[in-house]
């Protein structure tokens, strides 16, 4: 609220030496974040709510230092503890935490601090988030997704100077989230709201975040652009958290400058990997589905592409696309829209060209 | 009913429902720091202020008729002070419904306040709302129905007390007779049949004590 | 009425036991002086104890001699205006269609009697009266083990009408609260200990005038006779 | 403390917790009742639950002695077919302290029933929990702290009790003598500082109780 | 649990004449249920809990007519009502609730009756779900997704002969949810408990479902096998909560047997549609945007295939996949994998042909 605009979302959250124990370990995360939007990634109970708790004020950890902008807010060792109220922060927990006495526009005026943007007015908020029809209602009386609208509602109507949203989205439409979405963007950029966002959920992730922290079992196991991470997983457990579909063991045969081919059974694969340790020569080969390409026929080889002869093992419907199972000496899968998996006409045993770029081919130490 | 009968309802009814509510910012403010705050020899606390439920109520009454008889601490301070005499007034009934209620209006808060998800406090909290606010719109209203109980349970237990009355304030009619001490002495002299008819006077101010909150409970659930 | 102690008034506390023929001839008082009178009744000893923790009572009308011994040795009773006027005998009631027959107070130690209900012996003078007449008469040891003892005379009464407790033994005056019990037998005046109703003045008392008053027209024949309708002795 | 004292105290703790004991199925049947059912009049059956609140002890006494003496409905019933005496003894007792601490039970257990979350029944009955299951493993665990704050109430009341008790069971040494009664006689008598002995022996047993709560909520907060 | 084991998971779950007054609208429901796992799609507050509460018998309507199987559950007309703990149906409701003074241990055992199958035992289910560091915790304190999984498992122990699931994956991650939709298919076919299943996710629901009932505003608005509802919504409600991303006015020029021409301002295209009714003139041009393929350079021409010359507006990030805003003649948005559109290196401005074949051209009554 206080920050005067400036160019860009200028945000800097840091959180330092944070130690909290929990029932089966103990959060330890100590990242600084700068991005407006910074997506918490992980899996269920790996300690994403537990640490919104911490920035919000709402538990106090046994050693932590917390600092939003210029002020900081908690520092253990120097017994500073800005209480909740005070750290103008928003917050849609996962529970909701609806006020049940209250109706709906009692909840979303509880907090509500108008700040004289025009677009952004109690009228807005609800107009776009379509509670309009459940002002009066009593928040008892209101559907899962609904609930979820309001509690998002209420906690932008504080025009909080940092926004701290559990699964926001989890309960919602595409079509609402969709709509949604953009908003969001639109609060980070208008209103210059930072917005830590906890999502297991790829496509709210891919289309809206530009950092993330993924965290596993309460360590920051990774930290970075959302594509980056998203296809350089730093380990098996981010590969698996953002389900990489082909993971193979494979061994280091030649490393020339970044090019590194790798053996994986018979097949040889070029990879581009910069940041190897040197001497590494265990690895895990990754590679998403989604960076396979089919072909029936032959292509013109170029390089660094990894041409792998296959046959195709099984098709399957997933979501929306359709995934390819491939053997070409080890197992692969391809995702493929289901036009593209139509045009080729793909069916078991059908004999294909799978195509991986080489930079698509992610190494991780064993 | 003669006019006689009518003041002492109406001084019963009005003595009772001051009473309650003039112990009701006490009570709630204990029982919240009870429900909220640990503390070594909480238990101990709570002990005391169900003490004059465990007391026989004569024995509550002889402690507030020594703290606030004229020769008492409290009492004499307030006598030679403001000249206000507490014991042998309305003020001496006011204290002592307050005092044999107390309990039962903070236990029933007690209760109420930690039923309470600390979750939603939070949140307000992170809304911007201080304790104050927070208790007035979060917890307060929350624990509505707890709290409702309680002062029904006070509010009858005034209506009913009797023995620390009479020893606080004495029996005097027109100035400290309320109807439990009328049904007392009717009861005492073998008036049956009159002290039956006092008692369905009070029955009548229970059942509207009792209708009242269950109708604000109405209100409450209606309104969302 | 304003709800304080009207200064005007005068203040008496007197024993539950003198409720009704107090009302009746303050009444009369009322009407003949203009003055008021404003009573608080209940137990003797409680009486006494709101009088030593400084109620304003201008007179106070005891049921037993203790009481009013205690605020004196406290020096909170005028002495010279304390007199005790009235008396009560003991009488021994049984329920109204009771079988038993009870013809003194010897029958009490009889097997046949398993209860028998007084007003506390220790606190309520018609207890403590009860009780000495028992000692005296020897028949307390012989009898404690049966005694069932109440707070006041309405519950003694109504212990006995409940069937559970064979007889009571009350004052006479309280005998007729309840048409449920009957006398079997009274005590007679010379076996029971000196039953005595003393009143005084208090030191305390704002209108002491008015006071001394009220107290000669109680020890005057006109009250006297309405101590007797109630079954009163009252001695000259 | 004599060996008399020490009898009284045992028979007042323990002629308390059963009186809390016997009542509370009733409680909590009729509180349940209360809180899940709709029907007219209910505010009626309420407040007539809480008469023993609103009347003056000795009038609920006398009304008690009235029903349970031999010559009462139900007191000669049990006489005449069981041989059963239940005024002026130990039972008497009981009855006494169960009544004057039913309403006390009833609108704390009531208050507890009518927050839960209705949900978490509905879904016990889903999957294949009778009425008798849900209530004793959701409803009533659920409701733990305000029925437990009800318990204390009504032995807290129990300790104190003493207007009904005089009157239903009397005051027979060694039989019905309960420390209420032990400790009204000593401030009779003046004996102030028996009185207060008496009165620490009284607060004792109530701490025990309410540290017994606490101690049971923190039990099952532990376990889970 | 009683039925017999047929050939496949015969189910016949009738929902009748039910009329159920809600805060908005009234839900009114009259289908007849045959497929092993339905979808209940719908946007927020469109009834569904309150649907499944009614199957569940946990809200009674003002008319219904519920039978599972041979056994009527509910008939207002004959005042039937099968009590919910007789129904036998495991339901999983929203807001979970877990009982909260209770374990989890004791949570999962709360309704468990064992069913003789080895394969779905108490360990299996509570493994499969990961849930056993948890059992021995208060579910107070879970993290939301833990949370969920007990509720999940909770209800599969129950042996149930019907499932009912609010949005039971909604709080998990992809990595949990592609292990647990597979087991909820085998629930279906090897215990052969049928499932009604309430979700927003497209994800789950082409993966698991094989109908779906669309309900919107407490109405019926489509019911049938999910590629059919996503091919060809019935209405253009049903086209919005389905997400279909290209909706024009449309005039129909020309109808051949199945084939219809329809005009797009100036365009033509072909479509596929046998239903539409006889004299319609106006319609809704249907086009989903992952039914649309990009060329650049020609292509053969080929019947019944549209072949639309474009230009690229914008490419945008959206989830897993590339949004590719076109114009011709009118707006156009496809979907693409992210290989493809890199290897057609598209940006705005290109020059592409998007070809939509006709029977993905889907036309609603105006
Ligand atoms: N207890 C209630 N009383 C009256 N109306 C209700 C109640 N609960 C929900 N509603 C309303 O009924 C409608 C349907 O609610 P329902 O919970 O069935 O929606 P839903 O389809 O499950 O939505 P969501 O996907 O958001 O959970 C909504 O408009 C909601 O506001
Ligand atoms: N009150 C609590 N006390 C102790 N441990 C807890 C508490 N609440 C949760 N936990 C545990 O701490 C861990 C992290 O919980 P948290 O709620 O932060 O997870 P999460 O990442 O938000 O998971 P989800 O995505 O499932 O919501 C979990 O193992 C959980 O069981
Ligand atoms: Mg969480
Ligand atoms: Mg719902």
């Amino acid at each position: 609220m206080a920050d005067a605009p400036k160019e860009g979302v200028e945000v800097s959250l840091l959180l330092n030496n944070i130690s909290f124990p929990l029932a089966d370990f103990t959060l330890e995360v100590n990242v600084e974040i700068r991005s407006p939007i910074t997506v918490i990634f992980g899996p269920s109970g790996s300690g994403k709510t537990s640490l919104l708790d911490l920035v919000a004020g709402l538990r106090r950890a046994d050693s932590a230092f917390i600092q939003l902008g210029d002020e900081i807010l908690t520092d253990t060792g120097k017994d500073v503890f800005v209480p909740a109220r005070r750290r103008g922060i928003g917050y849609v927990p996962q529970d909701l935490a609806l006020f049940p006495h209250l109706s709906v526009r009692q909840n979303l005026l509880y907090g509500h601090r108008p700040n004289g943007n025009k677009r952004f007015t109690f009228d807005h908020i609800v107009e776009l988030l379509e509670i309009q029809p459940l002002v009066h209602r009593g928040v008892t009386r209101l559907s899962g997704g609904e609930k979820q609208r309001v509690a998002l509602a209420r906690a932008l109507l504080t025009s909080p100077r940092l926004l701290l949203l559990d699964e926001p989205l989890a309960n919602l439409d595409m079509q609402l989230k969709t709509r949604i979405l953009p908003y969001l963007a639109r609060v980070r950029d208008e209103f210059r709201v930072p917005i830590l966002y906890v999502t297991h959920d790829r496509f709210e992730t891919l289309s809206l975040a530009d950092e993330m922290v993924a965290l596993i079992k309460g360590k920051v196991a990774q930290i970075g652009p959302v594509q980056e991470v998203f296809s350089r997983p730093a380990s098996l457990d981010v590969a698996g958290i953002l389900t990489v579909e082909t993971i193979l063991p494979g061994r280091i045969i030649q490393t020339a400058d970044d090019l590194v081919t790798v053996a994986v059974g018979n097949t040889m694969l070029a990879a581009v990997e910069p940041n190897l340790p040197p001497g590494t020569n265990d690895v895990h080969v990754c590679v998403r589905a989604d960076d396979v390409i089919l072909l029936k026929g032959a292509d013109t080889p170029s390089s660094p592409r990894n041409h792998l002869p296959s046959s195709v093992r099984s098709v399957t419907r997933e979501g929306t696309l359709m995934r390819v199972e491939l053997d070409c000496g080890f197992r692969l899968a391809a995702l493929l829209t289901r036009q593209a998996c139509e045009e080729l006409a793909l069916k078991p045993g059908d004999r294909v060209v799978a195509l991986v770029k080489a930079p698509n081919i992610h190494l991780i130490p064993r | 009913m003669s006019a006689e009968e009518w003041e002492i309802v109406w001084f019963t009814a009005w003595v009772s429902a001051l009473s309650t509510v003039v112990i009701l910012p006490f009570g709630l403010a204990v029982a919240w720091l009870l429900a909220r705050h640990q503390w070594p020899g909480k238990s101990i606390i709570e002990t005391l202020i169900s003490l004059p439920l465990v007391m026989p109520p004569v024995a509550t009454g002889l402690i507030l008729l020594k703290m606030f008889g004229r020769r008492g601490a409290i009492g004499g301070f307030l006598h030679d002070t403001l000249n206000l005499d507490i014991v042998f007034t309305w003020r001496g009934v006011l204290i002592a419904l307050g005092v044999m209620s107390f309990p039962l209006l903070v236990r029933s808060a007690r209760v109420a306040f930690e039923e309470i998800n600390p979750r939603l406090e939070q949140i307000a909290r992170t809304m911007g709302a201080g304790e104050v606010r927070v208790f007035f719109t979060i917890t307060a209203p929350l624990a509505l129905r707890g709290i409702l109980g309680g002062m029904i349970l006070s509010f009858a237990r005034a209506l009913g007390e009797f023995g620390a009355t009479i020893m606080v304030a004495g029996n005097i009619p027109g100035q400290t007779s309320t109807l439990s001490l009328s049904i007392f002495q009717s009861v005492q002299l073998g008036q049956d049949a009159y002290a039956f008819r006092l008692l369905g006077v009070s029955t009548v101010l229970a059942f509207i004590a009792v209708w009242t909150s269950e109708w604000l409970m109405r209100q409450r659930k209606g309104s969302k | 009425a304003t709800p304080t102690l009207d200064a005007a008034a005068i203040n008496v506390f007197a024993a539950a036991s003198l409720t009704d023929s107090l009302k009746e001839i303050a009444a009369a008082y009322e009407k003949q002086t203009g003055d008021k009178v404003v009573f608080n009744f209940g137990a003797s000893s409680f009486l006494a104890r709101q009088i030593e923790e400084g109620a304003p009572a201008e007179v106070f009308f005891s049921a037993d001699e203790a009481g009013m011994d205690g605020l004196e040795k406290k020096g909170l009773v005028v002495k010279e205006t304390r007199n005790s006027r009235l008396s009560n005998s003991l009488v021994i009631v049984v329920t109204a269609d009771s079988m038993v027959t009870i013809k003194s107070a010897k029958d009490l130690a009889e097997p046949r009697v398993k209860r028998i209900v007084l007003a506390d012996p220790k606190t309520v003078p018609a207890g403590i009266y009860a009780r000495e007449y028992l000692e005296k008469a020897k028949l307390w040891t012989s009898v404690e083990s049966k005694i069932v003892s109440t707070d006041n005379v309405r519950a003694a009464l109504a212990a006995v009408e409940s069937g559970n407790v064979e007889v009571g033994l009350v004052y006479k005056t309280d005998a007729a609260i309840s048409k449920k019990v009957k006398i079997a037998c009274e005590v007679p005046a010379g076996d029971s200990p000196a039953i005595s109703y003393p009143m005084a003045v208090l030191k305390e008392a704002k209108e002491p005038e008015a006071a001394k008053r009220f107290l000669k027209h109680l020890n005057s024949e006109e009250a006297g006779r309405v101590f007797k309708k109630f079954g009163f002795i009252v001695r000259n």
